[in-house]
């Protein structure tokens, strides 16, 4: 009988490697939900200059299992005009994506629940499924905030929609294919994506930081300004439902950096023992979901106007210009990687210099504008980026 | 067993019509433009499933994929369609805040 | 060089195609040197094609595109470099060249400086076009295009009123010389079938067609030549377009342009020669328009219009050589008149400008202290003029009349020294009456000045020219130019077959006299504006009735006025009338009609979009029977 | 041993597809129908995956369920549709429109139905690879003609909504 990996039938592998995805994704979704909430809030104690949750259990670590347990045990609350099917709708539409989209992540050699040829569009698709749920959840709710928020969302996950499948293009130009485990075999050594392609790495943080609703660009459900946008109305194991996936979404798209830009599962030992390629792998992705919280700690929000103004006006047309220029020199050069670096090196360099600079012409044209203090200090605050 | 080609087609078809009748009898501006959408998807079918026969019939190239070709056209004509139809939508409804078609009647001879 | 003789008219083209897109804008005062540049660029292409065709290229056709095709009927938009197109080619090429530096000088504050040095290389490039043909149709699409700009440069100030009617009576008249240009070429092509000089000359030589044929060509294409180049009965219009800029004047309308009815009918000569009386009467017009515009040029007062009348007898004299089948003469006449007219139009374009734009000699005088320059140069040129050996005109004019002696024609001959004195009497008349005597407006002479060098350099190296370029023709009849145009002239048959060789005896005598009747016309002029004997104005009195007739030269305009504007006029106004009552009423009835017919139809126009969406779907449902009834047959039948 | 799978799915996508379809025409809820219209592409999507074309069907997701649904949503939460019954909520000329729709969908159905030729879906490694082969050579031109209309209605959408007064 044949022998595939680790010694078992294929077929009885191909089903195996299934459910090793699928108890890899549940896992990752809920533990790591609660993992991750503890960390935020420990994150910004530390960041804060305070200790966080501290009381129930040893650091605090049992506070998370606490709020589980509360949300679950709420009464499950659906305001009267509420559009039943839809209030109800909303928070599968969102999650059950999410959840989908880990069957294609590559956790490690042959930790793959599928190996799409078209992986990377599949998350995509995925990725822009959620939106639907968003939307639909601030329609039903029957409420002008969370009105607001399902619009706002819908504006701009669309927008950032496209800068983020503009980063992914660039990658998948350079490496020639959309299937993780291609894009992951493809650096196997140090010089890993994010060396060569550094601006379609920062195109797609900023854009995924919009797509997951994170700072600085939370603003569908934004507490100070929408009382928490489409959220208003949830609550209970529904509320949940909407931060598990949000949660999950941060991984999702942490693994997808961490696979296109980082290397995925390569790391030392790994051709040695396959397993660790799971531990780098979920190392990397935790990193960029600590990078997320860092940036939620740091960042203040921007304004709907800023927000749509900076993706259509600075990171599309770089994107695209990144990848004209990149298409070009793939085709040109027969090893393209130096000159893919070295222009992509440049795009991030003029991104950083050149956005203070559209700032201050932001502020001497608001300025001109307004004359009176009121005017100035709104500037001041429109320029908090 | 596999199912036929004609099952698709008739499928197509169906929703095809279905579409049609909804730009025939609907009122609502943007109820018609669902239906639009959903005839130009039963298309979408219809090409795929030729373009799947005629990857079989064309000369065993699998590479034929001219249906699918299309559909990806079919995509672009219909993401432009919707774009501009809710935008005239919207400039309508600006003028009378109105989408109901029969309403919108101010061009009649 | 040859091979790329397309540059010559290419050149102008490139510089007018620049300054007429950014000269306004942009170019400014550069389009002066553009122009100039690209000019004198093709001047030198030009002699260096001179001298590839002296070393026996004799006929080279260069061909540029397929301009059209009709099934069989090529016309090829082809460049026919021979000694006589190359001869045009030096010409128009040199002298444009000298005109436009002259021009930037004289133009130098006019608002419209950047449109002048638009349409002049425009009309240097359709001047050469014209000359550069190797077929009627091409040569008339130069002909069309130096009219073209005639028109644009006469009307060039067309503020005013007078240029713009000068301009609007030159392109008239031109209509109608381009009218018989037209029937010639026309009936060329249906008699030969082609429009190709060669094919045209061979077939003529070979199977002459019938002699009537034949006269009714040359005699439209002499229409033509009369149009243009200001014969009698359609010269009247080149007095009046002396309204444009002096330059204009010196370029087009005594140098090139009006020499290009010389050039048709030197170019048709076997035609012609084929034709027989028909050159009879090209040399009688030649010879009445020479001493018609001679007298009239007697009592002119306008400077310019002077040039104006001579240049018109000097074409005469032309197409009398023309006439007497002296081809040779007259293109030998055609170059060295080129030159010294040139020259005294830019003289006396120096004149003006350096008075104060005054134009009648009545108010001038004395200027030789003040423009010396002008004033030599102009001398210089009048003696061309009036044939003083050893200047140019003198070569030239002397073998004109001695040719039509020697062809038989005793009378025009008379005809033609007589012109000669008069032209010496009204050269010099003018001369004196600008350069010489009292200044009789003293304001304006003291603010007189000589012109800039910019001016002045072009006036020294044509008065080189018209002192050295009749050497050419020397020996008579047997010079250089001779021999160099004599292949592209001979037709063996033609009476071009002038004999080589000179006889210095008879050619001596027609020099003698000529020379004395034309010495005895300055004498006379120089005793009657000098010494005041007899007084002009005595003469003018005595002369009476003739002298008002001179004045208003012979009363041509108001006969034209009265004989064809008004029937034109009458006519006009039937058509209007028609187009009022007749087409006017059809198109109201019909729009009446449509009116009807659209409120009923526009019923249907319901403005609800579901109407609209079934016609569509009921549109599909038609086409989907149509379909099944020929999928299914039943419509074959 | 699972060749009842493709029947199954397909008829499960076949009901998707019309009943979705024929709510999207007759409802009256047009949130209802705007998501009932996302159900339909859904639907179309899973078709799609049985004809063996992945690309195109995560396209569809993409495309329909991720942008024009959520389009449509929008302009539904533009334009505050009143439910108010008119008179008549379907179009006077509702009964020509079925009897031509009719008229023309049941002999197209029965002709379509009378193709036989099974559908076995492509060769392996997917759809992808050929698709972007004939996209980007024999159609390229489409292509980029197909680039330059999108262009023109991004602007013109964004003409069309802009406000004049700001």
């Amino acid at each position: 009988m044949p022998i595939g990996p680790f010694g078992i039938d294929p077929t009885i592998w191909a089903v195996l490697r299934l459910v090793i995805a699928v108890g890899l994704a549940v896992f990752l979704v809920l533990n790591g939900a609660l993992a991750q909430i503890f960390l935020e809030r420990k994150i910004q104690a530390v960041m804060q200059d305070r200790i966080g949750p501290y009381h129930t259990g040893p650091f605090g670590l049992l506070q998370t299992f606490a709020d589980a347990i509360k949300l679950l045990s709420k009464e499950d609350i659906r305001a009267k005009l509420t559009d039943a099917p839809f209030f109800l709708a909303a928070p599968a539409i969102v999650f059950s994506p999410m959840l989908a989209s880990f069957v294609v992540l590559p956790f490690g050699p042959d930790f793959v629940g599928a190996n799409l040829n078209v992986g990377l569009l599949y998350l995509t698709t995925l990725g822009s499924m959620t939106v639907l749920g968003v939307v639909i959840a601030g329609w039903a709710s029957n409420n002008k905030y969370s009105l607001m928020g399902g619009l706002r969302s819908a504006g701009q996950l669309i927008s950032y929609e496209v800068p983020q499948i503009l980063g992914l293009v660039t990658v998948v130009l350079y490496v020639g294919s959309l299937s993780m485990v291609d894009i992951t075999n493809s650096q196997p050594g140090l010089l890993v994506n994010v060396l060569i392609l550094p601006f379609a790495f920062v195109t797609y943080l900023i854009a995924a930081l919009a797509e997951t609703n994170r700072n600085p660009f939370d603003l569908p459900e934004a507490e100070s300004e929408l009382v928490a946008g489409f959220l208003t109305e949830y609550s209970g194991m529904r509320w949940a439902v909407f931060f598990l996936s949000e949660y999950g979404e941060v991984t999702v798209v942490s693994a997808i950096m961490a696979t296109l830009w980082f290397g995925g599962w390569h790391g030392p030992g790994v051709d040695a023992v396959p397993i660790l390629g799971v531990l780098w792998f979920t190392l990397k992705t935790y990193a960029f979901v600590l990078l997320f919280m860092w940036i939620r700690a740091t960042l203040p929000r921007l304004r709907i106007d800023q927000l749509m103004g900076f993706c259509w006006k600075v990171l599309i047309p770089l994107a695209l210009l990144n990848i004209l220029a990149s298409a070009v020199i793939i085709l040109v050069f027969a090893d393209p990687r130096l000159p893919l670096a070295v222009t992509n090196w440049l795009l991030v360099a003029g991104l950083i210099i050149g956005l203070p600079f559209t700032q201050r012409r932001r502020l001497l044209r608001f300025r001109s504008r307004t004359r009176d203090s009121v005017g100035l200090r709104d500037a001041r605050s429109g320029l908090s980026p | 067993m596999t199912v036929p080609l004609g099952a698709f087609i008739a499928v197509s078809a169906v929703l095809f019509f279905l579409g049609a009748a909804g730009v025939l009898v609907r009122r609502n501006a943007v109820v018609i433009l669902m239906c639009v959408e959903l005839m130009l998807n039963a298309s979408n079918l219809a090409l795929v499933a030729f373009s799947r026969r005629a990857g079989q019939l064309g000369a065993g190239n699998p590479l034929d994929q001219r249906g699918s070709v299309f559909v990806v056209f079919v995509f672009v004509i219909a993401a432009a369609e919707v774009a501009v139809g809710l935008a005239i939508i919207l400039a309508a409804y600006r003028n009378r805040p109105t989408v109901n078609v029969d309403e919108l009647h101010q061009m009649k001879g | 060089m040859i091979a790329n003789a397309w540059l010559i008219p290419g050149l102008p083209l490139a510089a007018f195609l620049m300054n007429v897109s950014f000269g306004r804008r942009w170019l400014g005062r550069w389009t002066g040197t553009i122009a100039t540049a690209a000019v004198g660029v093709s001047a030198i292409i030009a002699i260096g094609i001179f001298f590839e065709v002296r070393a026996g290229a004799l006929r080279t056709v260069v061909p540029l595109y397929n301009f059209m095709t009709v099934g069989d009927f090529h016309i090829d938009v082809a460049a026919l470099i021979d000694p006589l197109s190359t001869a045009m080619l030096l010409v128009v090429t040199i002298v444009s060249f000298f005109i436009h530096v002259y021009a930037i000088g004289y133009m130098a504050h006019d608002r419209g400086f950047w449109r002048f040095f638009s349409w002049f290389p425009l009309f240097v490039f359709a001047m050469l076009i014209l000359v550069m043909a190797d077929n009627y149709l091409v040569m008339f699409v130069g002909w069309e295009g130096v009219g073209l700009c005639s028109y644009l440069l006469i009307g060039f100030w067309f503020e005013r009123p007078e240029p713009a009617g000068a301009a609007k009576k030159a392109f008239v008249m031109n209509r109608i010389g381009d009218w018989g240009f037209m029937v010639g070429m026309i009936t060329t092509f249906l008699v030969f079938g082609s429009m190709n000089f060669v094919d045209v000359f061979d077939r003529v030589a070979r199977n002459p067609p019938a002699q009537g044929v034949l006269s009714l060509i040359c005699l439209a294409f002499f229409l033509g030549a009369t149009g243009k180049s200001a014969q009698l009965p359609l010269y009247s219009w080149l007095p009046d377009a002396m309204e444009g800029p002096t330059p204009v004047s010196a370029l087009i309308h005594a140098a090139t342009m009006v020499t290009a009815g010389v050039y048709l009918v030197a170019r048709s000569t076997p035609l012609f020669d084929a034709a027989g009386p028909v050159l009879a009467g090209v040399a009688g017009v030649g010879a009445l328009t020479a001493i018609f515009a001679a007298t009239i040029a007697l009592v002119q007062f306008d400077i310019k219009r002077v040039m104006a009348y001579s240049t018109v007898s000097q074409l005469g004299y032309m197409f009398l050589a023309l006439g007497v089948g002296a081809p040779i003469a007259a293109m030998f006449h055609l170059i060295t008149h080129a030159f010294f007219k040139a020259l005294l139009f830019l003289g006396s374009g120096s004149v003006i400008h350096g008075f104060g734009d005054v134009q009648d000699m009545r108010r001038m005088g004395g200027l030789r202290s003040k423009m010396p320059l002008t004033y030599w140069t102009m001398v210089i040129a009048g003696g061309a003029l009036a044939a003083l050996p050893p200047l140019a005109g003198f070569w030239s004019k002397d073998e004109i009349l001695g040719s039509a002696f020697k062809n038989g024609y005793p009378i025009l001959w008379v005809v033609g020294v007589f012109t000669g004195g008069l032209t010496a009497f009204y050269i010099t008349r003018a001369i004196w009456l600008t350069f010489h005597g009292v200044p009789r407006d003293r304001h304006l002479f003291d603010h007189a000045h000589e012109s800039p060098r910019v001016m002045t350099v072009p006036l020294l190296v044509l008065a080189a020219g018209s002192i050295l370029v009749g050497f050419i023709g020397f020996p008579p009849d047997n010079g250089f130019i001779h021999s160099f145009i004599r292949p592209a002239v001979e037709t063996g048959t033609g009476s071009a077959a002038v004999e080589a060789g000179t006889n210095w005896l008879e050619f001596l005598t027609f020099a003698a006299i000529s020379t004395a009747v034309g010495i005895l016309g300055i004498l006379l002029g120089l005793s009657m504006y000098s010494r005041g004997r007899p007084d002009p104005a005595a003469v003018s009195r005595a002369a009476g009735p003739y002298y008002d007739v001179l004045v208003n030269k012979y009363y041509v305009d108001e006969l034209y006025d009265r004989r064809f504007v008004d029937v034109a006029k009458a006519f006009a106004g039937a058509a209007w009338a028609f187009d009022i009552h007749i087409i006017d009423g059809l198109v109201n009835r019909l729009g009446w009609a449509i009116k009807l017919s659209g409120g009923g139809l526009r019923r249907a126009q319901t403005g609800i979009v579901g109407n609209y969406a079934l016609s569509i779907v009921g549109g599909l449902l038609l086409i989907l029977i149509v379909y099944g009834g020929y999928a299914t047959g039943w419509l074959h039948r | 041993m699972f060749d009842f799978l493709e029947p199954f799915f397909f008829g499960l996508f076949a009901l998707g597809i019309i009943g979705a379809g024929a709510a999207v025409v007759t409802l009256r809820r047009i949130t209802a129908q705007a998501l009932l219209m996302a159900l339909t592409f859904a639907c179309m999507a899973g078709m799609f995956l049985l004809l063996g074309a992945e690309t195109i069907a995560l396209f569809q997701v993409l495309i329909y369920v991720g942008a024009i649904t959520i389009l449509i949503l929008f302009g539904v939460m533009f334009t505050k549709v009143d439910d108010r019954g008119y008179g008549l909520f379907f179009q006077q000329q509702t009964p020509w429109a079925a009897a031509v729709v009719l008229v023309i969908a049941l002999p197209v159905a029965f002709l379509a139905l009378s193709f036989h030729d099974p559908i076995t879906p492509s060769a392996k490694g997917g759809d992808l690879i050929p698709l972007a082969a004939s996209l980007f050579t024999d159609y390229s031109f489409p292509f980029e003609v197909a680039s330059v209309l999108l262009l023109a209605a991004l602007v013109g959408a964004i003409v069309l909504v802009k406000r004049d007064d700001q």
